[in-house]
């Protein structure tokens, strides 16, 4: 088992994960209808076909390179929330990761760490206010967590997909505080949050591929 | 689903080839999905943009031109449009004075302009203020939620704020107004059907034959409660009385009076509608200064509607009358 | 049934109530359900008067003001207005230089409004000239109808009429004008859903999901035929070609397009029918000289367009561009 | 067995009229759904409240006071193609009845004819295009025919009203050529005409209570 992410690992990830989104695409909506605007999936499936779309056309010789190529493209094809939110964490990915072929799991979980603060830093989303914010912080703590205990990236990146999807779940039960679904208060409480199951859906790309 | 288009995915590229052909006097930018006034851009004076989700017709293509918005940015259906396409206009529409970006409060909307204006600092120097709407008082305005939701008054600030900046005022006025307008002002809405986003091809939520939802926003989401369908006198007073208990009317106040169409209502109901709110708020004291009703901030073919009072001075009366020349909005010219 | 109402049969009234709250430059009879300009009669100057039932708003009260209808009489909803309406009407804006009466093409609308025209010369001595507007090619004009029904040529009509009477010009011109763009002008509509009259509770027919109407008029009854639902470039062609075959349009010739939403289609739509329209027009080698989108002419909720071509000479051209101020058309006042 | 119409019958006849418009109000509505604009039912049923409003309040002292009223009241509180085409018929019928209190069977059929040739005047139709006029002119004929053979005024009109429904009935498979239904064309086919179906009523409102 390889303890690194590779540029084509990296590649592959981009690759799952746009193939998770595109599976997905109805349930993302349906979730978004019930406590937003019903777009979610369509955003993210119009985003990663585009992001496939510039990696076939595109030379990304670096980790970030390829990362950065990711979030300018879901910057400029996705528009909403979505867009700046998961276009930042790529970018700010594509930044910690550098122009390298290969990054070790620290490096990889670190960038990680950075996509979720540059989330932060533009959406200002805290814990359990019911947004991606709530898979990805306990994805990130889970990879860190993971990798201190000794655990190997493939093993870790399990850790953080369980953990995210388990986030995801418990944004079911919480009123929303950021985003559209904020505007129905109570009334959003019983619904999944559409953006922590796109989430959810990065990590698991990860652990099916990476490491 | 039954919408008069060819291909979901090219309803806001087909219906831009359309404003093209009906309005020559605009410029289209069918790359970027820009929509500018003719002779943008005009020197010397501040230039207006907005922007958002397409859907909402005829904000806020239907806004531009001399006396209102300098650009507009034509989103996919109900979602923000994204930061390259505001660089994009801005660039093209900034006379060196400055540009003012008109953003509504949606978390989206608010990050793809301040990425945007973020860019045109770096990029072109170019002097960027953002004013962003947050009118509905459906939404509390609280740490609970994302604010604010910017609505009805978009339509009303962007006249006015065209009328300044087309007097040439500097930036820092014409900023001033937009706050000032947008503080004197407030929305409510509702809906008796939801819409369909085409590429959904289904409606974002169900209502009964005998339900409504109050509070609704403009993108087809659910509002704040659901409530059995009432008179149209009652459902006046549950959009008016929020409006008037939240902004501080002072008996006597003139304001600018808005029933706004969410696209599948008639506009025989909004004059009743109208005739209701105006019978409200002559109970309370406010006086009707200007008025406007028809389908200007519209949720797809949605059927219900909305109301927004500004509480206006003299000058934004002045400004309101100003001349302005739009495909949606055209006076004095 | 889901309005924005109170009691159906107060839905006119009520309405009208509104129009006057918010348009203090017009003058409203409430009792003879008549809507007039505020400065009627306009002494020596043609006066110009249409009606119709009610549900096809902007039609016809939104055209009154100074350059387009000097009144509008309000009937029930779809049912033609009474004899009286139009005689109080005619009696109050004659200022000497006679009365066009502007009558679409319906059983009901023709016999009302000829009794009342016999009533004006007897009672009067009104010289009044009935303009009958027949454009509706989804009708066969033969022995076995009630003739064309009068659809959106009626819009382009009062406007472009409305100005000759503001020029001063006398009643046989005004009339022949009138009579002109009738005859130059040629329409076909088609509807997604159908509509409800409020007095009713339900839609007037019923249409399955995946079905729509091709050749409907604008009181929510049926069309010519039903046919599977079908893309907006192929609607198009259902509407535009039917017009050019019927219509002896010289390659180049200039055209008013005029893209008529039916009440419950939002602008977007109608702008990317438009578009296809434009596209067809272009392949015949047409020129459009002036164009209309919108909803002008409407069938309460209903989905659906229409489609009007008017052939234009210079002199209708500049008439269509004179200064017309009214709620629905406003322009170079 | 009265051989005459006095004032009384034709105010009961109005009176029986409007209650029955107002029991087939629904019908008639939903007729005129299938081939027009759906308002038949409304209306007759807005016009003949409007009469009986007027009535309350109006000194009708001959027959012909009576009719005009009637006549006066239809052509301005129903609109569209019926309300100037009943209005027609009252009218003409009160200038034949004339300034008395009691007409004879004779005085009455020649009235109901006076009433047809102004419906025509007004409306140009003919037999066969599926109007009013299919229901009414039958039952002209019927009554005439009935007179002329020594029937009682009362036998005549039941006659009349046999003639106006089964001049209704056979307006469904009637393509029509006069009104909105004409638009329909070969579509109109197979639907009755709802004017045809309210002068049925007027005629079954005269033969249960006149002469
Ligand atoms: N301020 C925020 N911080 C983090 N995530 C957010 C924020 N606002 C919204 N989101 C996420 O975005 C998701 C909605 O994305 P999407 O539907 O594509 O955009 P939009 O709401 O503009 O239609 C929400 O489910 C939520 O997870
Ligand atoms: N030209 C005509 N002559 C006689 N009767 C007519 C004529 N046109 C229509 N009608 C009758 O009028 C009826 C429709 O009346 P109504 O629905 O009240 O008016 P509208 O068609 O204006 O909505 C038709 O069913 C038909 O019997
Ligand atoms: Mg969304
Ligand atoms: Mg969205
Ligand atoms: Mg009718
Ligand atoms: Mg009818």
């Amino acid at each position: 088992m390889s303890e690194t992410a590779t540029l084509s690992g990296l590649n592959a990830w981009v690759r799952e994960f746009a193939a998770l989104v595109d599976e997905h695409k109805e349930e993302l909506t349906r979730l978004d209808s019930a406590i937003g605007d019903g777009d979610h999936g369509i955003n993210m499936e119009r985003g990663m076909a585009a992001v496939l779309a510039a990696l076939d056309g595109a030379e990304t010789p670096s980790s970030a390179a390829l990362l950065k190529n990711v979030g300018m493209t879901l910057v400029s094809a996705v528009g909403g929330a979505s867009g700046p939110l998961y276009g930042t964490f790529f970018l700010r990915l594509a930044s910690a990761c550098g122009e390298v072929t290969e990054v070790d799991a620290d490096t990889f979980a670190k960038a990680v760490r950075a996509g979720l603060d540059g989330i932060v830093a533009r959406g200002k989303a805290e814990s359990g206010d019911k947004t991606m914010y709530d898979a990805l912080a306990p994805a990130a703590d889970a990879l860190d967590e993971a990798l201190a205990g000794g655990s190997s990236l493939r093993a870790a990146l399990e850790a953080a997909a369980d953990a995210a999807e388990a986030g995801r779940d418990a944004t079911s039960p919480m009123p929303a505080r950021k985003g559209r679904a904020s505007y129905l208060g109570e009334r959003s409480v019983g619904h999944q949050d559409p953006g922590a199951t796109s989430a959810a859906l990065l990590f698991r790309a990860a652990a099916s591929v990476l490491g | 689903m039954k919408k008069l288009i060819n291909e979901p995915a090219d309803v806001v590229s087909e219906a831009l080839l359309g404003i093209e052909a009906a309005h020559p006097e605009l410029k289209i930018d069918h790359a970027s999905k820009v929509i500018y006034r003719g002779d943008a851009p005009v020197s010397g004076k501040v230039a207006l943009i907005s922007g958002g989700g397409s859907g909402h017709e005829p904000l806020h293509g239907g806004f531009v031109g001399p006396g209102m918005l300098d650009a507009a940015c034509a989103g996919e259906m109900f979602t923000s449009p994204v930061p390259e396409q505001m660089l994009t206009a801005t660039k093209a529409v900034d006379g060196g004075a400055g540009v003012v970006h008109i953003v509504k409060n949606y978390t989206g909307d608010v990050m793809n302009f301040e990425m945007a204006a973020e860019l045109a600092a770096a990029e072109a120097g170019i002097d960027v203020v953002s004013v962003v709407t947050d009118d509905d008082v459906a939404v509390q305005d609280s740490l609970y939620t994302a604010g604010r939701r910017g609505v009805g008054v978009t339509v009303i600030l962007e006249k006015i704020v065209g009328a300044a900046a087309e007097q040439g005022r500097p930036l820092a006025e014409v900023a001033d107004i937009a706050k000032l307008v947008n503080a004197n002002g407030r929305s409510m809405g509702m809906a008796l059907t939801s819409c369909t986003v085409p590429a959904a091809g289904k409606p974002t939520f169900e209502l009964a034959e005998d339900e409504m939802e109050i509070g609704i926003g403009i993108h087809g989401e659910p509002g704040r409660r659901r409530v059995p369908l009432a008179p149209a006198k009652e459902i006046a007073e549950m959009l008016v009385e929020p409006i008037l208990s939240d902004l501080p009317f002072t008996s006597g106040d003139p304001v600018i009076a808005f029933v706004n169409g969410m696209g599948g209502t008639p506009l025989i109901e909004l004059y009743l509608m109208y005739n209701e709110v105006a019978r409200i708020l002559g109970g309370h004291g406010v006086g009707i200064a200007r008025s406007l009703v028809g389908p200007y901030i519209t949720s797809l073919e949605m059927a219900g509607c909305s109301v927004t009072l500004v509480k206006a001075t003299d000058d934004l009366l002045a400004l309101w009358d100003a001349p302005v020349n739009t495909p949606a909005l055209r006076w004095g010219v």
